[in-house]
This record gives structure tokens, sequence and C-alpha cells, in this order.
């Protein structure tokens, strides 16, 4: 398939584009595969291009139910940062941010990552103090990060209420500069084209309903395209690994499914150039390159699986964001979606072989799975072609919660709604 | 036993004056939009007593009795169930719990001489609650501002209480007359409340009495 | 430029009442009661926007919310309101407006140089190119960041301020048993049909003017005007004490359980607002059943140059001649694929335009629109079809060719029609976002080409053109019915009125593009063509998600109102695919752009309340330095001329061990534990025992979370055998009300206990040092307060000034210290009396930092340290674990990964370069600032310790206990500082607690 | 979405807490059996479907209540008081 590039770009103006050919391949199943990957978001899709691309692996099937990326990678808020506080979340995520800096070459895909920065304001003292416990947990692992003062702060986002009459003054904030944004659809097709290009069948509208068993070990799925075969079956469904854990007999697992809203204003000129996040409360947001400033803010708080969130979120969402930006009240929201998380106990994923054998589980990225997706591709498809976990995801185990070995940066304990 | 939770679960009574929460920012006289009228009318109702009564599972009709024959009030054993004659004042906040107030500066004692401890616990709040009187023809419009109840007068007759929010304060609302609710804050958020809703009425144009 | 308004006619405006307003710095006047496109569109202005990519001029396509073209940004003073579409702007006296998208204006904009390269920029070019070269200076992301930099300026549509918003915005609660969406014919007639029945009922319409399509439509209903029968129908309506009516109200989000939301724009459209009066108001309605008759949005078609200033949708034009009185054109065409568009043609014609020609893509169109053609004089085209339009900033003309509707073909010789504006009709989509938001999937109607409501997922019934009822008499008879089924009335069917309307099938022809060569538009606003949703099937963006995504089709902010059907008709034909087979996407909140502050409503500026201590006045006027406390405010310092933040500390900390101290601490969670049951409960809830605690003393007691890990700590008091007073951290004071109230409800509901916050019952103020008792002494009566009568965690009564005062001997600081508890009210008064009693004594009042400071010298944790990670053992408070009895986290408090050998553990630290520490500075064997690493654990608070004349810390580190006597280093890259520290003992001060047992 | 609170009767969504799971039974406190622990603390069924669960009237009575809600559609279709019992003859998530 032909290379993307500005030279293809001007040819194919030239001739009405007429030439371009689909981004990837729309075949039938087949009937047994080396490796099924159920689940075509972001996390499925890379998985299959790194299992082609690193491991040589490429007689793969990436199964999606709907249409490629109806999950989260299509409905995130497309941030991407690596300033996490714990050492096992910390070497992951920067370990993604490196993939993510040549994601856009590697796929021949531009992902448009934009390393603008994320920034963390702190409204108080000890939050301050919190933040730079981060930062230097951060530098001490190799990733950059730096404190702003106000004043600085006032100089990267002039919009910004830094007056110390706000009800909560900013004392200061932690700044990624190299984290930022992505396109997050141009992320599930650039990996979708890339997977296809390494000869991986991508197979939407192709809903698992069962698994094909042979005593305890996972032989294929039932499918609502037929029964196919394969040596390995991995799932990363996000949202729904309850529920198609439960095809497998699993019926429980340290997972539930909330409800994520996000939000986007209508387009405005360039009004901010970086990520901002809100401390008293949650709030992040960012403007996209269309011009709208595209934000969102804590879970809904309860188990859903309905991808629609209901209006004291919203309610609380809009007032922080104009708690930071008080004249964006007139400017109007476009448009809110809400998208399928699944919460950990602790708040971290889970990368690993099993439960069963020959099946692969990767699920419970709670809210922050988009900025994940290169690292986890990379690491679940080591896990798979290995069967044994890559060091970087040894951490993000099945069996943690039952051991006590948590990985919990907000230290909230077993309360989903609180990570 | 009932002097130890007398001791123990009272303020006390003393000659010394009590300083309101809302010193500062109450300001008597007409404010906002008043040209064309009186919306509201805001007043700080200052009960010397606010007691909670909760029974236990069982006691509750033996509860709504004591608190009879002690604030004679008969109040329907219903959701929220109270009932107001001037000073004295009782409604219900949850399942088994009631809020009682009065000018009497020992309620809390007064209850708890006269309840058993198996019937159920007595907690003075005289000093935790501000108590808010918002009265007048706008008075239902401006409580829809800050709460999400149902104001009108078949949904909550007078007498009848509950218990809601606004975003994050807690509030206790009796409706005391046709036209008349009074709101009880957590006395630390009291200033903060009533700030906001001087804002809320300059609409309809009010009076601090 | 010349006037378009007609000589009489145009129901909403008000003629006596001239308004005059400015757009883009040009002053113009218009009457009251026209928008801001009425009365543009009657000064002869035909120019309003620019379009999002190319450029392009851009005119008004619609009267109303769909309008994706006609986009301003609204001026007052500094503030801007970017966006706003003129259609739904009402001026007023003094109202500014200016357009968007264009530099150096509207006219002469450089950015329409895009066009002349339109064909590089087709959908989803972006992710083909800019990724830069792969080695060099602009390798990685810097080559596509470099471009992102000009994309981002020359993408975007309006501007907002930087201004803080001044308006108002609020926010209301309402309750009715029926909500009626929608005043139109429909609604109206459902609004009467559910108010006759009792119930309260509310009816909301975005316009200013209810009515909807009667008050342009042309027809009579039971013998009178149309517009007179909405206007007689909402007076009546006015005058029921049930009803509410709602104009200028956006109904834009249908949550769960029959939550609507809704924005009414209360003083917009005034040149001033009433004082108290909020710019918008947005309206939660809980609503028993909801009547949608929201009614339908009339489509465009897709040919070459449709998006030409002056091509504008056939019912808007007819609104504008029959509304506001303002001729869209005088020379005019219609474009149409249905009947519709001819009563559109005959209403422009009896306001006095010339109309040209009718072009209809149906070969036979029946006798009735041959008749109403005849009416107009209009020639009629029909098989033909509009193949371009011609003009610059204005149309001038257009171009039609016989067209073959099966095949699409077009023949024959091409004719050019010289008009000035040119109606085009592609059919109607009902409106049925809010049904679909209320959660179902909406289904193909193939006759009427169009998606109709789903069924209904929540409470609501539908009613008019919504359910794709396009005459007006059906409309009526429907909203009826709906209003009645809404009620949970039953009643006779309302015999259908009498209206007369000119004859209209419904039903269009399946035809919505025409593929002649030019750029036909399908999303004006975003400049998608037919031809990019083709590239995208070409692509292989087949579905209706991928086509949205991947073209950015209905995704501005007229959020594809107009452009939807066309879209997915084209993909669907692409794919030789039925429209249902290519889906619909789901429509989400809002129905219309809604401003930000009307959803945060009271909150904005506000946010949260403040919590304020009985004292805190007291403190404010003693010149506090107040800090924000969760939402308390506190003092930090009492900080006199000229001390900074740490002399202030050190001066208070040093007052409070050489004589006494007094800290406001009313902010800590206090709650009443009562009942029977209530020690048996304390010692299932802590994680030592509270049975065996005489009345009259307190203990310090620790909690954890049922997974073993550390949650709160404090003192709780035994006031009567089965009377507790528990305090918590001023953090958690809400959490442990809940934790508690958890277990007694859910896990244990036998026991007989109840707890209730009593935070802002008591005043609280604790006094230590060593003087503290003697100041006691001098002001508490009643009571001894020595060491017999009040030993150590000892509780007695008193009074003080007065007031009764229960005091409890325990100590933060490590100091002899008691703390004073008073009713709040008098809570000012005896910190006073407690002030004047300690002024000859040295007593001073201290913040949070001497507060800090003293903590950190005895070593006491705080949420810093019980950071929900850390274990009683990290902490070295397992000496409070009971192993008597379970408590809540004991079964599990001891699992490998709670009990591991390298888990942090709280240590304390001395600097040894006499240099402050820094909070959150990480702790290392060995530095290297180059190049950080190998942390072993963190600092979680510092101070300079007065009493050890040396600046200390705590940190949780790995081993912790192990290192003791070691030395390393605090690492602390953010802010450059490095140092050698010695890892010590907690316990910096007092370690015997000789000073507090005194 | 809204909430009937068995004694405040309906009120909005924003006036609740959610406690999660009501499936979830606490073993008997003197258990030494970690697994069951383990189990009560971090495993959830997480139907789509419905679901028993519980919430806090945080912002009104403050009762727990039980509540059997569609994670689906979020229809409510019981309430009732958590001091009654732990609804185990309704048990919902094992299919959905």
């Amino acid at each position: 398939m032909a290379e993307y590039s500005a030279l293809a770009l001007l040819k194919n103006a030239l001739t009405g584009n007429r030439d371009w050919k689909p981004a990837w391949r729309k075949p039938e199943p087949k009937a047994s595969y080396d490796v099924i990957i159920v689940g075509g978001g972001g996390h499925g899709l890379s998985t299959a291009y790194y299992l082609a691309k690193e491991h040589g692996i490429t007689n793969v099937a990436v199964l999606e139910k709907g249409w490629l990326g109806s999950g989260n990678v299509g409905r995130n808020t497309v941030t991407v940062r690596s300033n996490y506080l714990l050492p096992p979340n910390t070497r992951f995520y920067e370990f993604s941010m490196k993939l993510w800096e040549n994601l856009s070459h590697d796929l021949n895909y531009n992902v448009m990552f934009s390393q603008r920065g994320v920034l963390n304001l702190a409204h108080t003292p000890a939050q301050l103090d919190d933040f730079a416990r981060r930062g230097n947990a951060m530098r001490h692992e190799g990733v950059d990060a730096e404190l702003m003062t106000p004043a600085q702060i006032k100089r990267l986002i002039p919009a910004i209420d830094i007056s110390g009459n706000a009800r909560f003054p900013i004392y200061g904030g932690l700044m990624q500069p190299r984290a930022g944004t992505a396109r997050h659809d141009a992320v599930a097709w650039g990996y979708a084209r890339g997977a296809d290009r390494r000869g991986v069948d991508i197979i939407e509208n192709c809903e698992v309903t069962g698994f094909l068993r042979e005593g305890d070990r996972v032989v294929g799925v039932t499918t609502t395209r037929g029964d196919i075969r394969a040596g390995k079956v991995a799932v990363a469904v996000a949202g729904s690994t309850s529920h198609v854990m439960r095809l497998a007999g699993i019926d429980r697992l340290p997972i539930e499914s909330h409800v994520l809203q996000a939000f986007v204003t209508e387009s405005i000129k360039p009004f901010l150039d970086t990520v901002v996040t809100f401390g008293m409360g949650h709030c992040y947001i960012n403007q996209s390159d269309k011009g709208g400033l595209v934000y969102g803010g804590d879970i809904d708080g309860y188990n859903s699986y309905a991808q629609r969130g209901n209006l004291p979120v919203v309610e609380d969402v809009m007032s922080e964001m104009l708690a930071m930006f008080p004249s964006l009240a007139g400017v109007r929201l476009l448009r809110s979606w809400g998208g399928l998380c699944d919460m950990s106990m602790d708040g971290s994923p889970i990368i690993t072989t099993g439960p069963l054998p020959g099946m692969y589980l990767n699920c419970g990225w709670c809210y922050g799975g988009f900025k994940a997706t290169p690292a986890s591709g990379f690491c679940f498809a080591h896990t798979i072609a290995r069967d044994e976990p890559h060091e970087l995801n040894a951490a993000f185990t099945l069996d943690r919660f039952h051991r006590g070995i948590l990985i919990d940066e907000k230290g909230q304990g077993a309360t989903p709604r609180l990570h | 036993m009932a002097s130890t939770r007398k001791a123990g679960q009272s303020a006390g009574v003393s000659a010394v004056a009590r300083l309101s929460a809302l010193a500062p920012v109450y300001r008597p006289g007409s404010h906002g939009n008043f040209e064309h009228g009186i919306g509201v009318a805001l007043s700080e109702v200052v009960p010397t007593s606010i007691v909670q009564l909760a029974a236990w599972s069982g006691k509750e009709k033996k509860l709504i009795g004591i608190i009879g024959s002690v604030m004679g009030l008969a109040l329907p054993d219903a959701t929220g169930g109270g009932a107001v004659e001037g000073a004295r004042a009782a409604f219900g906040v949850a399942p088994g719990k009631f809020l009682v107030s009065d000018d009497r500066d020992d309620l809390a004692s007064i209850f708890a001489e006269a309840m058993e401890p198996d019937t159920g616990t007595v907690t003075d709040l005289s000093h935790g609650r501000t108590v808010i009187r918002i009265e007048g023809p706008e008075v239902e419009w401006i409580m829809a501002k800050f709460f999400a109840l149902d104001f009108s007068l078949p949904a909550f007759p007078v007498g009848a209480g509950r218990s809601t929010a606004h975003h994050d304060i807690f509030a206790q609302i009796q409706r005391t007359a046709a036209e008349q609710f009074d709101i009880y804050v957590f006395r630390s958020f009291a200033r903060s409340f009533w700030t906001a809703l001087c804002r809320s009425c300059e609409e309809v144009g009010y009076e601090v009495q | 430029m010349s006037s378009r308004r007609t000589e009489t006619g145009g129901g909403r405006i008000d003629r006596s009442r001239p308004v005059r307003f400015t757009f883009d710095g040009v002053s113009y006047s218009g009457y009251a009661g026209d928008t801001l496109a009425s009365a543009l569109l009657a000064n002869g202005v035909s120019l309003f926007g620019r379009s999002f990519k190319y450029h392009r001029p851009r005119g008004v396509l619609s009267a109303g919310v769909d309008e994706p073209n006609a986009l301003v940004t609204i001026l007052r003073g500094e503030v801007r309101n970017p966006n706003i579409p003129a259609t739904m702007v009402e001026i007023h006296d003094g109202l500014v407006a200016e357009s968007q998208n264009r530099f150096p204006s509207l006219a002469w904009d450089v950015g329409a140089v895009n066009q002349l390269v339109g064909k590089l920029l087709s959908a989803g070019f972006y992710y083909k190119t800019f990724m830069g070269p792969v080695v060099g200076p602009l390798r990685g992301t810097r080559f596509w960041m470099f471009c992102e930099h000009f994309i981002r300026r020359a993408a975007g549509l309006g501007r907002a301020g930087r201004m803080p918003d001044t308006a108002r915005y609020e926010h209301v609660n309402a309750f009715c048993d029926v909500l009626v969406v929608g005043s139109g014919p429909a609604g109206l007639s459902a609004a009467k049909a559910a108010a006759s029945q009792g119930g309260r009922v509310i009816l909301a319409d975005l316009d200013a003017r209810l009515g909807g399509s009667a008050n342009w439509s042309d027809e009579t209903i039971d013998g009178v005007p149309a517009a007179e029968w909405a206007a007689a129908q909402v007076k009546d309506l006015k005058s029921r004490g049930n009803v509410r009516l709602l104009p200028r109200t956006n109904v834009w989000g249908y949550y769960d359980g029959n939550t609507m939301v809704a924005v009414e724009r209360v003083s917009e459209h005034k040149e001033r607002p009433n004082k108290g009066e909020p710019r918008h108001r947005q309206w939660k309605i809980r609503a028993g059943t909801v009547v949608l008759a929201t009614g339908a949005l009339e489509r465009p078609l897709v040919f070459p140059g449709n998006d030409r200033p002056g091509v504008m949708l056939a019912d808007a034009a007819r609104r504008y001649a029959n509304e506001f009185g303002v001729l869209p054109g005088e020379k005019i065409a219609v474009f149409t694929n249905n009947d519709s568009a001819y009563g559109a043609a005959l209403a422009l014609k009896k306001a006095g335009a010339a109309v040209v020609a009718i072009v209809d893509v149906r070969p036979d169109v029946s006798p009735e629109m041959r008749d109403l053609a005849g009416e107009t004089e209009a020639e009629l085209l029909a098989g033909h079809a509009v193949t371009a339009t011609e003009g610059g900033k204005a149309l001038s003309g257009i171009k039609v060719q016989r067209f073959d509707m099966q095949g699409g073909s077009l023949s024959g010789a091409e004719r050019i029609l010289a008009v000035d504006c040119l109606l085009v009709s592609g059919g109607w989509s009902p409106v049925i976002h809010l049904a679909s938001q209320a959660g179902a999937k909406a289904e193909w109607n193939d006759s009427l080409q169009a998606f109709l409501p789903p069924k209904p997922a929540q409470k609501w019934v539908g009613a008019g053109a919504f359910n794709g009822s396009f005459s007006t008499a059906a409309a009526i008879v429907e909203g009826h019915a709906a209003g009645i089924a809404a009620s949970g009335g039953t009643a006779a069917p309302l015999e259908p009125p009498s209206v007369e309307a000119t004859p209209c099938r419904p039903e269009p022809a399946p035809v919505l593009e025409i593929g002649a060569s030019g750029k036909s538009f399908v999303d004006y606003q975003h400049d998608v063509t037919a031809e990019d949703v083709r590239l995208a099937h070409r692509e292989g963006f087949v579905s209706v998600e991928h086509l949205k995504r991947y073209t950015t089709l209905g995704m501005a902010t007229d959020q594809g109102k107009t452009s939807n059907v066309p879209g997915l008709a084209i993909m669907a034909a692409a794919l030789g695919k039925p429209i249902p087979e290519v889906g619909t996407t789901r429509f989400r909140p809002p129905y219309a752009g809604v401003s930000i502050g009307s959803i945060a409503g009271s909150r904005y500026g506000d946010l949260k309340p403040e919590r304020l201590t009985p004292m805190h006045d007291w403190h404010v006027a003693q010149g506090a330095t107040m800090q924000p406390a969760g939402l308390w405010w506190r003092p930090q310092i009492y900080g006199h001329p000229g001390e900074t933040v740490e002399q202030a500390y050190v001066r208070e900390t040093k007052a409070t061990r050489g004589a006494a101290g007094i800290v406001d601490v009313s902010t800590l969670g206090k709650i009443a534990v009562q009942g029977p049951d209530s020690a048996e409960f304390l010692d299932r809830i802590y994680t030592n025992t509270f049975s065996t605690l005489p009345v009259g003393k307190a203990r310090y007691g620790l909690m954890l979370r049922e997974d073993g890990i550390a949650f709160d700590d404090g003192t709780t008091w035994r006031l009567g055998e089965q009377d507790f007073l528990m305090t918590t951290t001023t953090a958690n004071a809400g959490k442990v009300l809940q934790h508690l109230e958890y277990y007694l409800d859910v896990v244990w509901p036998e026991l007989k206990v109840t707890v209730t916050s009593v935070t802002d019952q008591w005043a609280g103020a604790a006094i230590g040092g060593p003087r503290a008792r003697e100041i006691l002494a001098a002001c508490v009566t009643g009571t001894a307060v020595d060491n017999a009568a009040l030993p150590f965690m000892g509780i007695v009564h008193g009074e003080i000034a007065g007031v009764p005062v229960m005091i409890c001997r325990l100590s933060f600081s490590g100091e002899m210290a008691f703390e004073v508890y008073c009713g709040a009210d008098w809570g000012t008064h005896v910190w006073e009396a407690l002030m004047e009693a300690g002024k000859p004594f040295g007593l001073v009042p201290y913040g949070l930092e001497a507060l800090g400071a003293m903590r950190i010298e005895k070593g006491h944790v705080t949420g810093a340290e019980i950071d929900g990670r850390t274990t009683a053992c990290d902490l070295h408070l397992d000496w409070m674990l009971s192993k008597k009895k379970p408590f809540v986290g004991s079964a599990m408090m001891n699992r490998e990964g709670l009990t591991a050998p390298d888990r942090l553990q709280l240590v304390g630290l001395v600097s040894l370069d006499n240099r402050p520490l820094n909070g959150g500075a990480h702790i290392v064997e060995q530095v290297d600032d180059k190049n950080p690493r190998n942390s072993l654990g963190h600092v979680t608070a510092v101070c300079y310790s007065p009493s050890l004349g040396k600046y200390i810390g705590l940190a949780l580190v790995m081993g912790g206990k192990s290192r003791h006597g070691t030395r390393a280093f605090v690492s602390d890259p953010l802010r450059g500082r490095f140092g050698p520290v010695e890892i010590v003992s907690h316990h910096f001060f007092d370690p015997e607690g000789s000073r507090m047992h005194g | 979405m809204l909430i009937t609170c068995p004694y405040c009767g309906p009120r909005d969504v924003s006036e609740f807490t959610y406690q999660g799971d009501g499936n979830r039974q606490r073993p008997a406190p003197a258990t030494k059996d970690l697994g069951a622990w383990n189990e009560y603390v971090y495993d959830r069924i997480n139907p789509a479907g419905d679901h028993n669960e519980i919430w806090q009237h945080s912002s009104g009575c403050r009762m727990h209540i039980h509540v059997v809600r569609n994670t689906l559609t979020h229809e409510i279709t019981d309430t009732r008081p958590a001091r009654g019992g732990h609804p185990a003859s309704r048990h919902h998530g094992a299919k959905s």
C-alpha cells in the first residue's frame, strides 16, 4: 500500500483524489489464527501492530464488535502524559511517551502528537508539595517535570485567573513539557493501517459470543461471523471486560465499568496552547487544532454501560472550568458524550497472561488508557508472544489485589469511583 | 444516665449573648430590584435550642409522642412530618429522626430527661445550625433556585420538613407558613449560603429584617 | 445597499420601534422583533461570514438554530460571545456584533487563499502528511508542531475574550406533570390539552415568539390566520394558573429519570438586564411526561455552488417574508425535491418578489403543484436540476439542466437564469434529538426520507412534524392526544380543526445530491463536500461514525442539523446500500450550543462555598494570613509587619514552647456517637479498644480501611456511658462520618448507635505550653484544672467568662495542652477570654505553620503520612492494633504486600547542611543532581525546628527504621535542592512526653 | 437520574453517594479466610443489566439504600432501606 507523504497528497490532488485506497482491508475471518485479539480499540490494534512488528507474528485477527475504534480511543480527551507518582506507572507511561514521540513515523500516519505540555495547577501549599513529590518522582525515573510559579503560569496561559481573589488561588503548578495531545481517531486508524500492512486481519462488525475451550484451555472464539480458532486469545475490551470474561466463565474481576463524560466547545481561535488541570476538584482542558476546547472531569461514579452520563458531573466540570477561565462563561458547549471506563480497584491497569490457559488479559485502564495505547500494545504483545510479562508490565498483575501489592496512585483503596 | 448525656451532648446554658454566624453580612434594609415591590423577606431566626432526636427502629411512634408532650406539637406520622407553633417547631429529617427547635434554652436536657435510652438519642445542635427564614410571595421561586425540591404547597405542606443540599451545603428545610420556609444550614456554611441567597433574591427585590 | 423590507406584513416586528445596532463597525437599523439576520437581510447585507476551512463567503441559510453559516460574535464591552447564529440574536439598541474567521475583513479575507489548494485539503489530508523528516532538527514531533502552530491559527471560528464574564448565570429547578417542548401547532395543542387535565404544564420554545410555524405558514386555522390562532392559544395558556410559558428556551438535554435541562435566554435580548436578572437561566425540569413537539428542519440540496450567499432554505425565506417583512431576494428561483417549497415560492411572490423559476428534480409534478407554480407566475422546470451558481459574495445567477432522477444524469443544454436568491428544499428531518438522547435508536422512514423518532426509552410522547406528521391539522390532533396521554387522562380524540393550507404531500423524491462538477457542500460550516464523503468511502471510512470523524461532517457548531441526512445519502449511494445500513449517529446533549456559564450557574465565580470557624473574624481582624484547607479557611500565621512566614511561625512556636500558644481547632471533624452499643461499635471501627475507656476520659484512636490501610486518626472522648464524641482530621470529617454510617446501615444494622456530625456545634481552641494550665486556672470556673482533676486525657466541664466549656487535656503540640470546647456561638467570646487571661503569661495565637512545626517535632502523623497507601506499621502505630478483637481492616492488614520489608516507613530527617528542606523532595543514598535516580522515598513535611535549632522533616523511606542514624541525601531536582540529611527517629522532641504529661 | 429514597421520595442523583456493589457479603468479623475477604473487597460481578447496588442519600436523610438499577439503561426498578438486609433473593448480575 502506498506510503502517505506530502508528495502522495500532491499527486493525488492532481488526479482528483480518486486513487486513494482503503486505509485497511475488510477481510472475511479465516477459520483460525495464531492469535486472536478481542477488541478493535486502540489497545487491541496496537497489540496487533507490535505482535507483527516486534515479534513477527502476523497471522493475527483483531475482532471488533462494532466499528473500529468505537470504544474509548474514539471518545477520550486526547491527553498524553507520563506524570505519575508510583514507579511502575511512571516507567510504563514514560516508555509509552517515547513510543509516542516517534509514532507518526513508525506508523506512516500523522497521529498529530503535539508536545504542548501538561500543567497541573496547585491551590494550596500542601498540594504544591504533593506535586513536587510527584515531579521529583518523575525526575528520579528520568522523566521531565518542572514546577511553575503563578507568574510563569500566567505568561504561558494569559487567560488564566491567578488573582489572589479566586476562591482557590493558584499557588503554582507541575508541568510536564513533553506531555501533550494526539488526535485520538488517528491513533486507532494509524495502528489499524499499520497492522493491516503487516498482514493482520482487522474484522469489524464481528462480536465475540463465546470462547472455544479444550478442557481448561481457550482455543478460539465463537462470533456473530462464525467460530474462529486460535493458538492464543487475547482480550482487550476495556469497559466490556467483565461481560466478555463472563463468556469464558470468569464471573468476578477487580473491575467496575463506569461512565466518563467528555465535552467540547464550539471552535474558537487559539486560546490555550497547553493542557491544564484544575486542582480543586477534577477538570482537565485542552484546545484541539480545530479550535474546540476539549475537557472533562470525574467519572459519574456509578456502574454503567450506557455510554451516557448525567447532569451533576456536567455542572461540576463547567464550574471548575470557569474557575480557571472566567472569560469562557459565554462560550458555548457544543457536544458531550460518554465512554465506558474499566475502573480497577487501585486505579492501575492489568496486563497479564491468563486467567485461563491460552488466554491473555489487558484491562483496568480506568480513564487513562489513551496515553497508554502504544506501551499497552507493546507490552501486551510481548506478554502474548513470550508467555511472560515484559518488565514494564510485570507489576500489572491480576493477583496483586488479593496479595495487597497495590499500585494506588490516589490512595483511595478499592473504591473505583474515587480513582 | 440522663444527666451524663445532658452534660455531654449539650453546649449548656449561659446568659452570655450568642454571636450569629451571619453578623458581618447581615444588612437590614431593602435590596436588589425592589422598586416594584419586595419579592421576599429574609431574616435569621434565632431559636435558643435546636435538638436532633433519633428513635431506634420501632420506637418512632414513642418518640413522636414524647415530642408531642414536650413541644405541644402533634406531628403527622409521615415523611418529613412536622408541625410549627410560634417559636416551637418540629419536623422529620430522616427515618426516626426529628429536628426540634424552641425558645427554651435547655431543650436538649428536657428531652434527655424525657427520653429513655432505649427510645433513642438526643443531640444538641443549638450552635451547630443557623436558621434562615425566607418569606413572601416569591418564596417558592427563590427556593427553587437553590434546591431540587418541589416547593408547591401540595407537595410540601406547612409544617413538613425535608433534608437536601445546595451543592456542598447541607440543608434541612421546614415550611413554616404558606409563604415561609425556615432553612437550617451548618453554622460554618451559613455566611456563604446567606450571601448566595441574597444575590439570588436581587432579581425579585428583597428585604432583610 | 437597498432596503429589502416589505411595505407591510411581518407579524413579529414592531415597525413603530426602530432599533440601532452595529455589525462589523457599521451602524444599521432594524425593528424591535428582528433577529440580527432578518435586520441585516433587510438592509441588503448578503455576506455574513466565512467558512471554516476554505474561508468561502457565506450568507444566511436558515432562519433558526440550524444556521451553519451566519455566525457572529456578540460583544458586551470586553466580554465576547463567539459563534452565535445571527438567526438567533434578537436585536436591541446598542447591540454590537462582529463577523468571524476573517482577516483583515469579511469582504477581503486572506484565508480565502485556501480555496486555491482545495484539492490538497481533502478530507483527512493532515493524517497523510506533516510527519516531517526522520532526522535533523525537525525530527520527532517538531515538524508537526511547527506546522500545527499555523494550522491552529487558521482554524477556529470566533475569538473568546480574556476578561471575566460579568454577566449573571443562574439555575432554577422546576417540577411539572407535563413538559411540552416546541410551541408550534402541535405543542400549543398539547399544552392546552395537558393543562385542561389540571396538572402542571411547562411549554418551552427556542424562539422568542411562541407559535412556531403557525407564525409564518400562510395557513388559516378554524378560519383565522394561523398566527392569530397561535396568539389566541398562547393567551389562553397564559391565563391558566397551571401553565408556565418559557419562550427563548433551548431544551438541550434529556437525562435519566425525565430530567430535562433547558437554558432560557432571560435578558440578552435587552439593552441591559434588570437588577439581579441573569443573562441565562438553566432550568432543571423534572417532568412526569415530556411531549416532544420539536418539529422538523428543512434540508438543503447538495449541488455545485450551493453555498453561495443568496442560497437559502425555502421555508426560511418564507419565514423572513412572513414573520419579519423581509425579502431575501427580489428575483428568486426555487430548487426542490418536494412539494413544500411551492408554498414558500407563493409566499415570496405574495410578499413582492418575482419568482423566476421553480426547478424540481421530479419529472412528474402533481397538478396541485403545477397550479401553485402557475400562481407564482414562475416557469416550472420539472425534471431539472440546478448544476451551478454564479456570483461572488452574492448570488447573481444559476445554471439549470435537465436531470434524470433515476440515474442521476444531467442532459441537454445548460440554461442560465439570473436570480439573486435561490430557495432550496431537500425535504424535512424531524427534530428527534431529545428522543435520541433519551436512549434509543432512530428509525429510518423511506417514504419520508427521514429518521423518525425511536420507541420511547423514557416517558415521552411525540406529536406533529416530530413524528413525521407534516400537516398542521394532523399536528394539532396529535398534539391534543399527546397532551391528554401525557397527563394520564383519557379523552375523545380532537375533531380535526379546519386548516386552509397550500396542498403539500410530505414525501420528497429520494434525491439529495446533483452530481455535477464543482464543489458541492454537504456540511457548510466545515466545508465538507460530496467528494469528501466519497473519498472517505474510497478509503474505507464507511460507517457513519468513521465518516463523521474522518471528514468532520456534522461536527460543526450546527451539529449537522442540515447536513446529516444528505451526507448519509451520499455515503449510502457510494456503498450501494440503503441509508439505515450506514446508520445514524446518536444525538448527544446539548441539542444546540449552550453557554458554559449557564450550566455552571451560580457556582460560576464562586465554585465552592466557604467554611468559616466561629472565630474567623477574630483571626482576620488580628491580621492572620488565611489559607484554604478543603473548604475551610484557617490561619496560616499571625504575621507581624515585616515578618516572613518562617519568622512568624518560628516566633509562634517558640512562644508556645516557651510560654503558651492557642490555635483554632474548630475545623476538626466532630461526630457524636450515641446509644447503648456505642462502645461495641467503636471497638469494631477502631484498631484499639474503647469499651474500656472510662467516662470522662479520652483516647487516641486509629481507623483502618477494610483493606488494611490506615484511614484516619483522632481522639474520642467518652462523655457518658453511651455517649462518645469522636474527633477526626479536618480533611476526613465527611469521609469518616460516611464510613460509620455505612457500617451501621449496611453491615451491623442491629447495633443501636446514632452518629451525628456536631463539627459545627462546637468551637474548639487548643491551648498549650508550659503556662497553659496557669492560663486556664486563671479563667476557668466551676472545675479545677490541676493534675488530679484533669490528668492527661481527662475531661472536665466548667465555665469560662460565663460560658459552659468542656476541656480535655490532650496534646498535638507536645506541650502540656488542653482542648477547650464551647458552643460555637460563644466561640469568639471564650477565645477572647482565653487571650485576655493569657496576656500576663505571654499567650500567642498560632496558625497552621506553627501547628505543623510542632507536630513534626513530635513526629505526629497527618494526611501527608496517612496518605491512603501507608499501614499502621509503616507509621509505627502498630502498638495500636488490638490483638484481642477483630476490627475493620484487621483481617487484611497482614497480607504480603502490606508487610513487605521494603515498604516505605516513617522516619525523621535532620538537615545536615543547615538549609531548609522541601516538602516533596526525595531521599537518595547518593546524590546525582544531573541524573537523579534510585529514590528511596520522599519528604512528607518540613519545618525549622526552633526547639532543635535545625531544619528537620518527616519522610517515608524504604526500610526506614533500619536506617536510623544513617546519612542520606535529599534530592529535589525540581527546586535544585540537594544535600545531606541524617535519618533519625520521627520523635524529635521530648520523646518521653514529659512536657505534655507534666 | 432520579433515585427514589424510601424516606424522602424521588431525588436527584446529585444528592446520593454511590457505595458500590450491593451483592457483596462481608465475611463474619472473626473470619480468617483471606480469600473471602479479598473477594468481598476487590471482586465485582459488574453486570451489564440489572445491578444490586448501595447508595447513600448523603445530601438528604443519609440513609443507605439498596437499589436495583439497570446499568445499560439506568432504569431503577427497586429501592429499599439497606437496613432491611441483603436482598440475596434478588441476586442480580450472574447472568446479564
